[in-house]
Parts: structure tokens; C-alpha cells; sequence
């Protein structure tokens, strides 16, 4: 397949999803989204060409969390809301590993917030899979800082009073370069997006739409449902024009200073209206209006929205270590010691 | 005043103490007086005293920054109790000060400071230079600011610079009491201002000066000298605890060839370590500064897990902050080295004070069954060997280690022999080796209970580790409730075994005995001294300082059964001593504390021991 | 088989567990069986054995689900050790409980779910009905799940909905063995179901049938009757520990007139008491789910400086994040509840267990000398209490409390007899008046140590607080060495004069003899009940079961000097002992410990006693 | 004066710069910015009108941190980082407060992120300083996440490789309704400010661009110095067209997606076709790029920036427990203890 990311070793043989199942049962609840991913990255893995041994796979804590346990790959499952800085440390102690992150909205947008925003805005190249399922699963149904307001969870009887972090726009209120939102119903786009983050040099957060079967089933549902989903899903592809709806017949176009929907050969509007997307857009205004639409006015964006090129933390590292290398008198511990002011007695 | 040649009086250590306000450059004037007396071939100790402020109003006593200097003709142990020469270069510095000069000490003050204002926001009813206030010192009055200025008339510096380079002249009067040679300052100035030739020639003009200055000036008496000391041959410098425990890091990194990464967050008084650090990525070190302790010590962990020597630096609140994090260490089974600069508590208490109160938290301090290696430095300069030694027990035992330092021997400064790196101790991480066959995550060593380490990118060894409990040998997740017993076990023996890989713990003096001082820590150098007083009396007591806390070193027991009593001193409210009561039901534990923010004084400790010695 | 009349046996008491899949309901089913089991006197304690996993897979061990009852015709002390009557719902849940059956107790199987594929995923090699497995058991094999599907026929049910009621079936055949009225369970379904009203009549329908099987069921040879327990008069309610301490500190806040400020951060096994007390703001509750634990405590430490009772709950990982901020309520002297649900450590260790381990990070886990209130709930009932305590010694002393309990305690239920209001004692906050000329912030009662509480919004009274060392009296920053040495002092006399307004250390059996038992928290039950078999048999050993932790009770060294040997039995490695002999200078403890994730057994622990009696 | 919050128990008479005023020794640095920002804030305090006893000021650890001792009023200097979550505590148990947290950009952007981003999402009406001098102060000049990208300082010997937060960016991003942007060399726009962010009811974010005399002194000076300012600042004003320049002769316009800087009278543009500030516009779309915009070509924005209505979690808190008393069976303990299943013995 074509490029992906030359700081990681390449395998020298083709790799299946055998290579990377692990033995270890899978304890998720019968029904929740999350199997979906697994088969998602199992299928991706073995197409992105690195070295199986390569792959790192760092988690928090969380039913998303316990995702190392089941892709052989090297793993790590940290503390709670910790992966991100977990991650942060393995990436740049080995650049040459491909880290994946499996993480959920409580464990890296509740207590593991911070090092969510700072692993975006370092861009350090890691893959984040964000299981955004709108509750905490593992402690049985605590409203999360993506629960919509007036939900009645277990912790808000009367209803949350929380307004929501849509993820999009946190990324990208934090400098991300790299921003990718699926639903755990659809193999494909899930795959196609983890390809991307894999070949993107940076920090790239996929949002990941999943259903927790038991605490709040259906969340996703008005959005991503068989039934729904033509007209709240807008799914953009690079280059492509923004069109939905069952006839393909809506589109996005931008009036003044907001986006609209507009449906083609209405009111004079023609294909050559609607907006094309621009994923490597520097600029992350129009990206970031996107990641924030909604039903019941607009429709739900999917696909990668935002991939922007920008140095890396962990390849800036690797180049002031190299400069310094080569122009420093301190080659080793012996020229420290005996570094600046020092006598003979 | 006409010059005159001067009587020579030859001392054995002397204590310096340079105070003024903080933009006096007190202690770049410290510094420089220290390294003339190292060259000279004294043994020294430094501790700059800083204030809390980052510049407090001038004038005001909250902005009075100090440095002492503790020189001799023999092995120095402290910075020094009292002062014997104090160089107060303002009224607040003088009035903070003065409860720490000696009776009979120097005094040298710039009268030219002294004014109205100055002398008032010092708190201060009337100008303590007119008045009895020291009548018991022998006091150098030196109007220096003028003088500076003069002396730099025919260069036509402008006032302000002129000004600034008083410190310099003050110097100048010092080199002359203290009989030194201007020419290593002299070089210091060619070397530092290679960019700024003027400032060469100002500041070798003032030396100069106040050197000439001191030659006139009649108060003083005589001129001190100190001969050398007799030191182990080699090749020597000054360094902080601060610098040297991340030269120790290093050393550990290039000798067990992990490389380092330091994960932290900046927090006084352990910040230099990270900024040290940060300077030698020549040598391979990656040095994170994370957006808060947790990060920093997550993404050592991270690190680790990649095979790296890990570390995190910190202070008291940072360690707290840590604490979650370092059980998943303890899980884990990975190397990673905390280094604990310990300032004054609870909370942000006293960040530019030092103590000796983080102990519990290093021992006790997370939650579960949790234990880790905890050891402590006790001088600026074995903090290099200390750091060194946390890490090559945390490589080799896969497990984190605690390093206790604190803000004086952080701050602190004393002399290093340098150490050749060939000579200093093997480090050789358990790595598994690829594709082994046997791998398997948690199958230990059975002389250490050591697991193996098997690094990311190594061929067949892929495998998972994390926070939750492990099935013994295997590895994976497990619930059963014997094999839980059985890892808490084992994670407690593989530290305890650490014992069998640590030097007994030595006695200062006969082995048994009346009394038993027992320190731990940064407070050695008093409490070492303060013994040999009393031994040099002839009295029945010995010392035993702790380097290595947990575990404890084998013989321990041993050593404490030898004396009809053990005096503890701790400046916490006794944490190391109830620690000693944990682990041995001894009824003659006594204990000396302090909690002031302050080192203790040789003569409290002396005057303790005397009465425990003289009770019954 | 025809029905026959059975001989009905008296039992003091009797441990009966639900086990099955995670699906199966087994929780409901033990609470309804042990609800009526209340109502008709019996004392009982009760405790649900989740799984880790949420639903982990169909049918396997990981996924089976528990529910134990332990009642009787006097005061029930634990869950029980082992079970007489299990009812196992499928093979996986009957392999992995089947060690906990007594020799001879009835096992209810359901046949139907012991087909082939349920065997092997059980880890049976053959069917475990079929083979000599259950050959020491009084089995009962019914075809649960068939048989409820016939009771249903004529209603025209379809089948997973009657299959989801086979719980109720097996509830009525259990019903029939404990001789129990079917009323009240009719009456809570129709409470249940009222806006299901077909549920109502399914369910009616099963649990008769069930019982109504019974009676031709053979192998239950005779139906067993407790009788009702000889209890204090008065109104008594089920309660969990979880849901005994959210009510401890609402009447705590309601007593004192403080509002309660809850902020708190989800965790196993503390959520249930933020998920409790956000059902309570009718009574003012302000409850705060934070963003981590963190922002819990501190939020908390906000609304307490603005004069709320603030609490925040945890677990053991979540007390190791919360350890600098409640270094920040010690040194700013304001009141704060730390609940500690204490589970299996290190790190995430095992939450769903249940251990004792966190007991050192709440006496020593923070930075800097940093005593807090230590106390510790022994049942779910005294949760209630010792909540209310911790509130109290908070709210009156200004410094906080943490209040550790652990998963047993808070899942498990036990009888509480409900209190009145009235009836508990007061709770004085020492606020400060609005416009006292003589407010002082940190000015001290001087019998107590405790420092007024003035609140923001409050006239007069305008003053600032916060984590840098304090001038004594007048609250403002302060540097000074003796200053900080008298603050840090303060801080711990003040802790320990709460010793002044607490209970005398109470001892169970007489003052002197060869053993003590020493024991505390949520191991109460089984330690007073082994330590009461021996001294039933006349051995001399009695039994101290500590609530108050730090201060402890000032009897205590009275109390352990009565006895030849102590022995200190905890589930932990041996914290609570090893802080005894920090204390108490004594050669005479011994330890019992057990790091398994489950209680003590009365007969590991009369084993280990007769042993230390025995021994000289 | 106008509408100020109504929560906030009202003052009966007229307060002065003296009741606000402490008896503490300022220790911050002469010459520090922070000295004027204590100026504006005595300034401002006595026209919000309020009580003195119900301002409450809170802050974290940092020079910044050391405000409350310096104001007359209730405060709390707290642990590095976590003021927000503190102000949150105390606003929720008491609204009737008026809360000023005072903090710095690595006590509320490093470690105090989640808190920082979590009170802007639950939009506590919280008035919080943040003091932006690019560096961490009180430790001693290491550089924070606001420090430019390459930046020496002593924790970055050869010039850091992190990218920088935009507070603006971040704060809305993280659904923030009140963001402004002021130099610590203008009083008039500090007090301007700050009371509007004392009649906003939410978390208002006033970004003080401050300087550090001693370990990054000048840091604001290429944008906020006096002999550039006319051309690199643009302070915005709501319903006035976006214009600046030393003769007010260049504007903000929207060309097809983005933003641009256009002459007045040059290549036909006039003033109308100039943008016109609307603080109060819901949609953060052009807020979000007016706070991203600098030099070299754009001026950076200055004053209320965003100020958008939503409700505050601390009045839902409110009226959940009105609620709650109004509708609830249970009304003191002893109806608690006795409700549900119980039974006499
Ligand atoms: C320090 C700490 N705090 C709290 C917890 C409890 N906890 C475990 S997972 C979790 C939230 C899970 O939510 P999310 O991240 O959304 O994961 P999900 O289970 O929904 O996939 C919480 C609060 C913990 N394990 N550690
Ligand atoms: C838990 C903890 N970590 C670290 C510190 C050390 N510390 C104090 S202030 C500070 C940063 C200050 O930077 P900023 O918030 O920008 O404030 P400024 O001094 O620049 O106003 C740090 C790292 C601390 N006090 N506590
Ligand atoms: S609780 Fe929800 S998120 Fe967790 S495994 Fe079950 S369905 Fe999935
Ligand atoms: S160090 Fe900088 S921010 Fe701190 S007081 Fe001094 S000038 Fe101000
Ligand atoms: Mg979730
Ligand atoms: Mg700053």
C-alpha cells in the first residue's frame, strides 16, 4: 500500500490478521461497539507494513482500555486517564515504535484531559482510538464529559447540568493536526481513517462512536442508525464535495460566516456549490465549523476532517539530539566530569 | 591610612557569609570567593540562602539573598553553624542576619547603604552602624558603593553599571583578609565576559580596589590564612547535590547502556535537575518536561516499558501528585528512578526551606500493598553516587527506587573528586534476549525475584503488562485470590532481598557502646560532627548515618543492639525513627527533631547527646 | 412425585449463595430471598460477588455472578464462611463456588443449562451432575429453565422473557425450603412492576410454580425454619455500607446545619455513595461529579473554606491522587471528609476486591508532616455511625478526617436499626461571628487547638488562607523557623487531642489474659466471632476492635499491656500492627495477615489463635 | 452603574480603591506586570458593586498565584494547578459570591489544564485572570505552554520544540462563552474587561498579556509595545467594525473562508466592508479565528472577544435542588431513614 510514516521499521513479510489476535479471552459485554474495533484494527495492522513487533498498543483504564489484551502486539495498560503521557514516554524513548492508544471519553477527556490536550498540542505521533460512547462503562453508568445535557445517568437522576466537550473541536482548540470521527458500525470507514492516522506524522485522534450496549445503548443511534443515518451522517472524503442524503442531494456550503445546508438544484444551488474538503488544510477554521455540526440542523461529520502537516515532538527530539551530537565536546560521562572549572590536587 | 603589613593568622576553617539584597549578586560574589578557596586547596561547603521571592522589594528583609561558604584545612562537613566573616552589603541583610555571626566576628558592611530609608524598611529604630547594636563584632565599615564608583571615574562607567559591580569590590576586601591571589578572578572575567571586553576591565579594576581598599583599612587587623587540605589525590571541582545527582543519572545511563529520559515537572528545590539535564542531549539524555508531575512520571513509565533508564525529579507535593502512578510502577515491575528533592511541609509549606519530612510518604506513601526501595544521599557530592546507585538498583531489580535528597543538599555545594567512569560498578539490566523461547513476562530470578525486561521492537517477546494484578510466571490478568497473596509476597521479598545486594551498614566509632546516634539523609554532616566532638572528649558514642532506608542494610539489628541507647535526629518530627520501631521492638529509641525549615546546629546535637549520656 | 409433608428443622442460621450468569439476575434473587428473610426477624448480613467484567462472556467463570445471605436467629457477624444451600444457575458458576459448599449442603442446580457447550466453557471435562463431582452434596437438579417455560405456556409468553424469570423459580423452590410466605414478594413486584403490569402476573405466576415444584422435589427431604432473632425493638431498614455512609454524612450535615458538598470522582468500590447522594438534593445536597479526583477534593476544599460540611469519596487509587490537596486542607485547617473505599492493590490491583491495604497511605501519604483523623467502619450498618463520626470529628476539630471503609463493608448489607434524629449527638462547627473585633485566622481554642471557621460572605471577617506555612495567630505567610516548628507542632496536637473527645478503646472479654486479638475495620465480624468460639471454650483471649485508628483511643496502651501476646489480624501485610509498634514500644505482637481479596475464615483465624495459646 | 449578575449580594453603599486594598508587603518583582493588574482590579472591584464581604478571590501556586494576599477580600491561595477546581467548590456552595480566580499560564495551561478546561465546559461563573507572561515565573524561567516555539530558556538550552496553546483557541474549543485578551500596559482595557467578565454570567477568561521582567521580559513587547501597537493590535469593540492602524485606515474582512487584513479605501474597500464585532454571537465560528490571528500578518485581537449566553452550572445546580425540595417526599433525615422497605421490631 502507499505511504505510511518511514520512522517505524518495516516488516519484510506480509503480515495477516493472525499475526496480531491474541489468546487472551475478550471480555467485553456481548453487543458492545468495541468488538467492532478490534476487528477493525486487527484488519488495519496487518495492512499498515511495520515490523509486528513494532507495534505498541498503551491504554488507560476503562472497558475501552482493556483493548491491549486482545491485538498481540507489545502493550501497556496504564492508570487511569494516563495513557497519553504513557504514550508520550514510549514514543519518545523509541520513536521507532508505532504506538496506538485505546482510550475512552472518561478516560482521556475526564480525568486524563490535560494529557490529552498537551500530547495534541506537542503532536507527538501517536494514534489515539477516542471509544466515545458517552457514559463510563466500567463503573456501570456515570455520566462522561461527552454525555449530552439532560441525560439521566446514575450520577445525574435529575439529568446532567454538564454541558459537552465535542471532541472535534477540543482537538482542535488544542492545536491538533489531526482529527478523524466513524462509527463503530461501519468496518470500513473505521479502517480508512486508522490508515490515515497511521501515515499521519502527529498526534491523530480518532473519534470513535461506540455503542455501550448496557449503559447507554443506542446513544449514537439518531445519528449513525441504519434507519437515520443518510441524512445525519455527512462523510467527507478529500477532494470530494460535501454531499449527503439519500439522494446525495444535500451539500454544505458556506454562507457569511457560517456553514448551511443547501440541497443541490434548489434555489439555484449546483454541485459546484457545495464545499470540497480540504483534510490538509492548515488552516483549521473551516474544519474545525465542521467538526461542531449537528442534527437537527445539520447533519453529523464523519471521515477525516482534519490532517495537517506540522513537525513532531518526538522527530524534533531525535534532531536536537543529533545536532547536539555533533557539536558538542561532551561525547561521554568522562568529558562531563571533566567539564568547565575542575583541578588537579 | 597608611598600609601596613599584617600579622598572618593561620585558621583552620572558616565560615564566610555574603548577604545583601537580592540583585546585589550575592551569590555570584559567594561562588567565586569558594572557588579561589578551592583552588587553594581547601575543603569547602557551600548553601546559598535565597529568599522565597523571586526579587522582594528592596531593602526589605523578604529579599535578602545569602550565600555561605565553609573552607578548611580539613574534610568539611558543613556549611557551618555560626559565621566567622559576614559581608552584609544592606541594613536587612545585616538585621536577618546577624543572629548567625559569631561574637567577635567580621562584620563588612557598605556604609553607603545605610540610609534612612534602607535602615527603616530593615526594621531597624536607628542606624545599627551608630548605635550598640555590634558592639560585640568587629566591625569594617566601607562606604563600597561610593568607592566602586570612583574607582571606575576615569573609565567614565555609567553609575548604574558602577553600581552593580560593588559586589566585586566587596570581593576585593575579602581576597585581602582571606590573603588570596586576584588572578584565577581575573581569568574567571576574561573567561565569562569573552563577549563584553569593557566588563573584563570594570571588574578587574574594582577587585582590584577594594583589595588596595583593605590594605588601609585599619579595623582589619590581620589576614586570614588557610592551609590546605589534605585531600585524596585526584582531580577535583565543585558541584551542587542538584548537579550532581543528574551527573549520576547520566553516568548510570551510559553505563548500563539504557538510555536516560527524565520525565518532569519544574518544582523547587529539585528544578536544577531537570534543567541540568536538559543541557547534555549530546549524551543521548531525552528530557521531558511534562505539563504536570503525573505526566512526568507516566511518561517515564512509558519509557521504561521501552527500555529506557527512566527518571522523574521532584520535590514533597510532586511526589504526592506521583504517588498513583509509582504503584503501577511497583505492578509493572520496571525500573524507574524518583528523586525526591525535599523541601518544607505540609503542603506548599516552606518550598525554599529544607527538611527531611517526605520520608513517610516514600515509604508508605500509595496505596495497596506497595513497596519500593527507597535510599538517600548525604552530601552534595555523594548525591552523585547515590543517584547512581538508585539507579543501578532499580535497573537490576526491575523495580522504582526513591532517592531522597533535600534543598540543602540540592543548593548545597561541596567538592568532587572526580571518578574515572571505568572504575565505577557494572550496571546490567536483566534484558530478555529476542526470540527466547522460554520468555515469559513474570518468571523471575530465583536468587533476586527478578523478571525479565523484554523491550518493545525486540523479535518474539511481544506481551503485555499494566496496573492490574498479575498471574505469576505468565503474566496475564488475574483475580485468583492465592495468587494475589503470592505477588504481594513476592514484590515485598524482591525489595527485601535488596539487602543481600547492599553494603552493611558501617559504624562511626566503637560498635558498642553508651550511645548510638543514628541520622539518615542530608543532616550527616552536622551529626558526624557533632559525635566526633563528643568522642574526641572520649565519650562513649558512635554514629551510624543511613544511606540505604529500604531495605534496610542486613546488619542493621546488629548495630543498634551495641549501644544501651539510640538517639535518632531527624529534621522531621520523627518519621525514620518510628520506622526503626516498626522494624525493631527495641524500648531505648530516643529521638531529637527539628522542623524549622533549618539544618541542624553542632552544638544542639552536642548538647542532646551530653544529657542522654549523662542520665540514666 | 406426590407432595409430601416435611419435617421442618430448627437452624440457628444458615448461609445460602445465588450463583450464576452474569445475565441471570442472581443479585435481585438474593435480595428479595434475604429481604423476606428481614421481614420475618431473622438478623442477616449479605454479600454480592461481582465480576470483574461488566459481562464478560456467556457461561464462563469470568462471568459468574454471586449473591451470599447469611441469616439467623441472633446477631449475624458476616457474610458467613462457608455455604449450606447454592443455588448454582449454570455450570460455570457451580465450578467456581463449589469450594465454598459445606460438606452436605443442598446444591439447586438447573439442568437445562448443563449442556455440553456450558460444560466445557465451565472447564469441565464431563458433566458435573452425571459424575462423582457432587457426591458429598445433597444435590437438587431441577429443569428450571423448561419448567418455567411450562408455568408460562398458557399466558402465551414468549421465550426469552419467561427464560429471563428462571431466577424466580428457583427463589420459589427456595422459598419452599426455608418454609417462607410467597406475600411479600408478590407485593414488591407489584411495587416493581406497576407500569408493567403483565411482569406482575409472569412473575407471581414462576415463583409459585417454583414453590410449588418443591414440594414434589425428593431430595428435599425437609424444609428448614430460622427463627426470628431476638432484636433491640424498633424500625429497621437493609443497608449497605455504600449507602450507610451517603446517609452518615447527610444527617451530619442536617445536625450540624453545614450543607453538604460532595465532590467526588467515580470509582469501584466508593461510586455507589456519589451515585447515592445525588439522589438527595431535596435535602440540599450539592453533589459535584468532578472531572477526576483531583478536582474532587479540591472542589471540596473550596466549599469547606465557604463553610459547607465537604466530603469526597475514593477508593485507594484515587486517595493516592487526592494526597497534596488534603495536605492543603491540614495546613489551611478547614474541615474535609475523605472516604476511602478501600479495594485490592497496588495500583488498579484487584477493585472489585476487597483488602485493608490503604491504612498507611491514610496515616502517612502525604508530603511534609501532615497528620490527619484517621477512623474506620467495622459493618455496613456502623458505616452510618462512624460517617457521622468522621463528620463530626471534622466539622468540630476544622481538619480532615479520613474515614476508611472497604468493598466488603460497602457492598455488603447488613440490618440497621434506624435512628432518630433527635437522638444523635450535636455537632458544633466552631464558626466565627460575623464583625468579632477579636477574630484571629489561626488564633486557637486553646483546649481543642482548633482555629475559628469564618465565612466568605460574612461580615467582618475578611482573611486569606492557603498552603504556604502560617504566621500562628494572625494567619499570614510566614518563613520563620520557630514559627514553622510551633505550626507543625500545633497541627499534631491538635490531632492528637481529639483523643480527648473520644471513647475509651472498648474491649470484648475480660481486661488480662494470654491473647489479644487486635483487629479493626471491616474485618469486625469474623475476628469477633472466632475470638468468641475460643472464649466460649473457656480459652483466655479477648478481642479489641479499633474505629479509631488516629488518634487511638488514649486507653490503648493500658489496654494492649493486659495481655502476654497480641496478635493483629488484618487484610492487608501488617500495617495497622507495625503502627502499633511505632506507639507502643512492645516485644509482643504478632501479626495475622491474608492478601487474598476475600475475608478472614472464622476457622483460619481460631486455628492461628489455639496455635499462639498453645505455644509458651 | 449597568446590569451587573444579579446572584451576587449587592453592596448598600458606595466602595473605594480603599476597601479593597491589603495590608500585605506586594512582593512581586518591580517592574512586573502583575502590579498593574492588582491596580485594575482595585480599580475595578468597588463599581461592580457588590458587597466586599462576597468577592472571593482564589489562585493556584505561581507568581500570579500570590494575587489574594494583596486584595482585601475572602481568598484562597491554593496547590499549584488546581484553582479552577477550587472556585468550582466554592461558587457551587455558595453563588451568592462573586469568584476571581488569579492564575498563570503554566498554573492554569500545564498542570491546572483539565480543571481549566473543565470549568469553561461546565460554565461556572467563575471570573478567572490568567496572568500569560509565556514562562513559569516563580520557578525561575522555565518555559510553559504559551512559550513561542523555539524559544531559549532554561529548561529549552537550545530552544523549545513544543508548540504553544492560543488561549482563546483553547478556550473555545473547550466551549467557552466569555473570552477577552488584554496587555497588562493598558488599565482602561484591563478594567474594561474585567467587568464585563463581571456581568457575564459563566466562566469568563481574561488573558493577560503580562510580562516577566526577569525570565522573559518583553515577551508581549513586538505586539503590545508602545511604538507598534497601532499596527499590531486591533482592539475589537462589540457593533464597531474591526479597525486599527496607526490612522484606523486597515480592517478585518472575510474573503471566501478566511480572514484578511484590507486597506481602507484601497482596491474599493470601504467601511462596510469591514467586519463588525458581535461578542455575543452564539456561534464562536469568527470568534475562534479573531483569537487566533497575530503577527506577522494579521494585528492580534484585544478586548471582549466572545461573551455568549448560556447557563451557568452553578444556577442549574440551583434549580435542580429547587426542584428537588419542591417535588421531593423526602424532606429532612429522618424521612430518609425511614423511606422505602422497613419493618418494625
Ligand atoms: C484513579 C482512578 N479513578 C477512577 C477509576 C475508576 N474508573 C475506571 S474506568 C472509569 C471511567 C471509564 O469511562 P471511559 O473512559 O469512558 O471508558 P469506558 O468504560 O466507557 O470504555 C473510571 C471512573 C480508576 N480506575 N482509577
Ligand atoms: C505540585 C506542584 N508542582 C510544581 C510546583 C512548582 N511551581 C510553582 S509555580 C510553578 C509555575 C509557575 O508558572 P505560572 O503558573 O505561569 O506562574 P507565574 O509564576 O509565571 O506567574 C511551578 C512549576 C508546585 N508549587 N507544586
Ligand atoms: S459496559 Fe458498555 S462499554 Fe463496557 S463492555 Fe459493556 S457494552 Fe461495552
Ligand atoms: S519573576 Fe516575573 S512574573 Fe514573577 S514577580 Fe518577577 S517579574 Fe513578575
Ligand atoms: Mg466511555
Ligand atoms: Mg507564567
Amino acid at each position: 500500500m502507499d505511504y505510511v510514516n518511514m520512522t517505524v521499521e518495516r516488516s519484510n513479510v506480509q503480515l495477516s490478521k493472525a499475526d496480531f489476535e491474541s489468546d487472551q479471552m475478550v471480555k467485553w459485554c456481548p453487543g458492545c461497539g468495541a468488538h467492532a474495533i478490534l476487528a477493525a484494527v486487527e484488519r488495519v495492522f496487518p495492512k499498515i507494513g511495520y515490523r509486528k513487533e513494532n507495534f505498541c498498543m498503551v491504554s488507560g483504564i476503562g472497558c475501552s482500555s482493556r483493548f491491549p489484551y486482545y491485538v498481540n502486539t507489545y502493550g501497556f495498560h496504564g492508570i487511569h486517564g494516563r495513557a497519553a503521557a504513557i504514550s508520550t514516554g514510549v514514543k519518545i524513548a523509541n520513536p521507532r515504535l508505532s504506538v496506538w492508544m485505546a482510550t475512552g471519553d472518561g478516560d482521556s477527556l475526564a480525568i486524563g484531559g490535560n494529557h490529552f490536550i498537551h500530547i495534541i498540542r506537542r503532536n507527538v505521533d501517536i494514534n489515539i482510538l477516542l471509544f466515545n460512547n458517552q457514559i463510563y462503562g466500567l463503573t456501570k453508568g456515570q455520566y462522561s464529559p461527552t454525555t449530552p445535557m439532560g441525560k439521566i445517568t446514575k450520577t445525574s437522576p435529575q439529568g446532567t447540568i454538564e454541558h459537552p466537550f465535542t471532541v472535534g473541536e477540543l482537538v482542535m482548540g488544542a492545536q491538533g493536526t489531526f482529527f478523524a470521527r466513524v462509527p463503530d458500525n461501519n468496518i470500513n470507514l473505521m479502517t480508512e481513517a486508522m490508515f490515515e492516522a497511521a501515515r499521519h506524522d502527529g498526534t491523530s485522534i480518532i473519534e470513535i462512536m461506540q455503542n455501550c450496549i448496557i449503559f447507554a445503548d443506542k446513544a449514537h443511534n439518531d445519528i449513525t442508525g441504519k434507519e437515520v443515518k443518510d441524512e445525519t451522517m455527512l462523510v467527507v472524503k478529500n477532494g470530494e464535495p460535501m454531499i449527503f442524503g439519500k439522494n446525495r442531494d444535500k451539500g454544505i456550503i458556506l454562507r457569511d460566516t457560517h456553514l448551511e445546508v443547501a440541497e443541490i438544484g434548489k434555489n439555484g444551488v449546483t454541485l459546484d456549490d457545495i464545499l470540497v474538503h480540504d483534510q490538509y488544510n492548515q488552516d483549521p477554521g473551516i474544519q474545525l465549523m465542521l467538526a461542531k455540526l449537528a442534527p437537527p440542523h445539520f447533519p453529523m461529520v464523519f471521515g477525516v476532517i482534519r490532517s495537517a502537516m506540522y513537525p513532531t515532538y518526538d522527530d524534533l527530539v531525535e534532531e536536537q539530539i543529533k545536532y547536539a551530537k555533533e557539536t558538542s565536546e561532551i561525547r561521554n560521562v568522562d568529558d562531563l566530569l571533566n567539564s568547565g572549572d575542575t583541578w588537579e590536587i | 591610612m597608611a598600609k601596613k603589613k599584617r600579622p598572618v593568622i593561620e585558621r583552620d576553617d572558616v565560615v564566610v557569609k555574603f548577604v545583601g539584597d537580592s540583585g546585589d549578586g550575592m551569590q555570584l560574589t559567594g561562588n567565586m570567593f569558594s572557588d579561589v578557596a578551592a583552588l587553594i586547596g581547601n575543603d569547602l561547603a557551600t548553601f546559598p540562602d535565597f529568599p522565597a521571592e523571586i526579587r522582594a522589594p528592596q531593602n526589605t528583609i523578604a529579599g535578602v539573598s545569602g550565600f555561605q561558604v565553609h573552607m578548611g584545612n580539613s574534610k568539611i562537613f558543613t556549611t557551618g553553624d555560626l559565621v566567622d566573616v559576614l559581608v552584609a552589603m544592606n541594613p536587612a541583610s545585616l538585621r536577618a542576619n546577624l543572629k548567625w555571626a559569631k561574637k567577635g566576628a567580621t562584620i563588612l558592611t557598605d556604609t553607603d547603604a545605610f540610609d534612612e530609608k534602607a535602615i527603616e524598611k530593615a526594621g531597624y529604630k536607628q542606624d545599627p552602624l551608630q548605635d550598640n547594636t555590634l558592639i560585640d563584632y568587629n566591625l569594617v565599615k566601607a562606604p563600597i558603593t561610593t568607592l566602586t564608583k570612583e574607582s571606575l571615574k576615569d573609565l567614565g562607567v555609567d553609575n548604574k553599571i558602577a553600581e552593580r559591580s560593588k559586589n566585586m569590590f566587596a570581593l576585593g576586601i575579602l581576597y585581602f583578609i582571606f590573603n588570596r591571589d586576584l588572578k584565577p578572578s581575573f581569568h574567571y572575567y576574561e573567561q565569562k565576559f569573552k563577549k563584553k571586553p569593557e566588563l573584563i576591565q570594570i571588574n578587574k579594576i574594582v577587585l582590584q580596589s577594594g583589595y588596595n581598599y583593605a590594605e588601609t583599612v585599619e579595623a582589619i587587623e590581620s589576614v586570614i590564612q588557610i592551609a590546605p587540605a589534605k585531600m585524596e589525590k585526584g582531580r577535583y571541582r565543585n558541584i551542587t547535590g542538584n548537579v550532581a545527582t543528574a551527573w549520576g543519572l547520566l553516568a548510570a545511563a551510559e553505563k548500563s547502556g539504557r538510555p536516560l529520559f527524565l520525565g518532569s515537572y519544574p518544582i523547587t528545590p529539585a528544578t536544577e535537575i531537570l534543567m541540568e539535564l536538559a543541557k547534555y542531549k549530546s549524551l543521548g539524555a531525552k528530557v521531558f518536561q511534562a505539563e504536570d508531575e503525573i505526566a512526568g512520571v507516566c511518561s517515564a513509565i512509558g519509557a521504561s516499558f521501552t527500555g529506557s533508564l527512566a527518571c522523574t525529579t521532584t520535590s514533597g507535593p510532586g511526589l504526592s501528585l506521583k504517588s498513583e502512578a509509582i504503584g503501577l510502577a511497583v505492578i509493572t515491575e520496571l525500573p524507574l528512578v524518583i528523586v525526591d528533592v525535599q523541601r518544607g511541609g505540609p503542603s506548599t509549606g516552606l518550598p525554599t526551606k529544607s527538611e527531611q519530612s517526605d520520608l513517610y510518604q516514600a515509604l508508605f506513601g500509595r496505596n495497596g500493598e506497595c513497596p519500593v526501595i527507597v535510599v538517600a544521599a548525604s552530601t552534595a557530592e555523594n548525591c552523585f553516587y547515590y543517584a547512581y546507585e538508585a539507579a543501578k538498583l532499580s535497573l537490576e531489580h526491575m523495580t522504582p527506587v526513591i532517592l531522597l535528597t533535600d534543598g540543602y543538599l540540592g543548593f548545597g555545594s561541596t567538592l568532587f573528586r572526580i571518578p574515572k567512569m571505568a572504575d565505577m560498578p557494572s550496571i546490567k539490566p536483566p534484558l530478555a534476549e529476542a526470540n527466547d523461547p522460554d520468555f515469559k513476562p513474570y518468571k523471575r530470578d530465583p536468587e533476586t525475584l527478578v523478571r525479565k525486561w523484554a523491550i518493545p521492537g525486540t523479535e518474539g517477546l511481544r506481551h503485555r503488562v499494566g496496573g492490574l494484578e498479575k498471574e505469576d510466571i505468565i503474566g496475564t490478568v488475574s483475580n485468583d485470590p492465592l495468587n494475589h497473596q503470592k505477588m504481594v509476597d513476592y514484590r515485598a521479598a524482591k525489595v527485601e532481598k535488596v539487602a543481600d545486594f547492599i553494603p552493611e551498614q558501617p559504624i562511626d566509632g566503637a560498635p558498642e557502646g553508651q550511645l548510638l546516634v543514628v541520622s539518615w539523609g542530608g543532616t550527616y554532616g552536622a551529626v558526624h560532627s557533632a559525635v566526633k566532638r563528643l568522642q574526641d572528649e572520649g565519650k562513649s558514642i558512635s554514629h551510624a548515618h543511613f544511606h540505604h532506608i529500604m531495605p534496610l542494610p542486613k546488619n542493621t539489628e546488629k548495630v543498634l543492639k551495641g549501644f544501651r541507647k539510640i538517639i535518632v535526629c531527624e529534621l522531621n518530627s520523627g518519621q525514620f525513627v518510628n520506622y526503626l520501631r516498626m522494624k525493631f521492638p527495641m524500648p531505648n529509641f530516643y529521638q531529637f527533631n527539628k522542623v524549622q525549615g533549618l539544618p541542624f546546629m553542632i552544638n544542639e546535637l552536642t548538647d542532646k547527646f551530653n544529657q542522654l549520656l549523662e542520665e540514666k
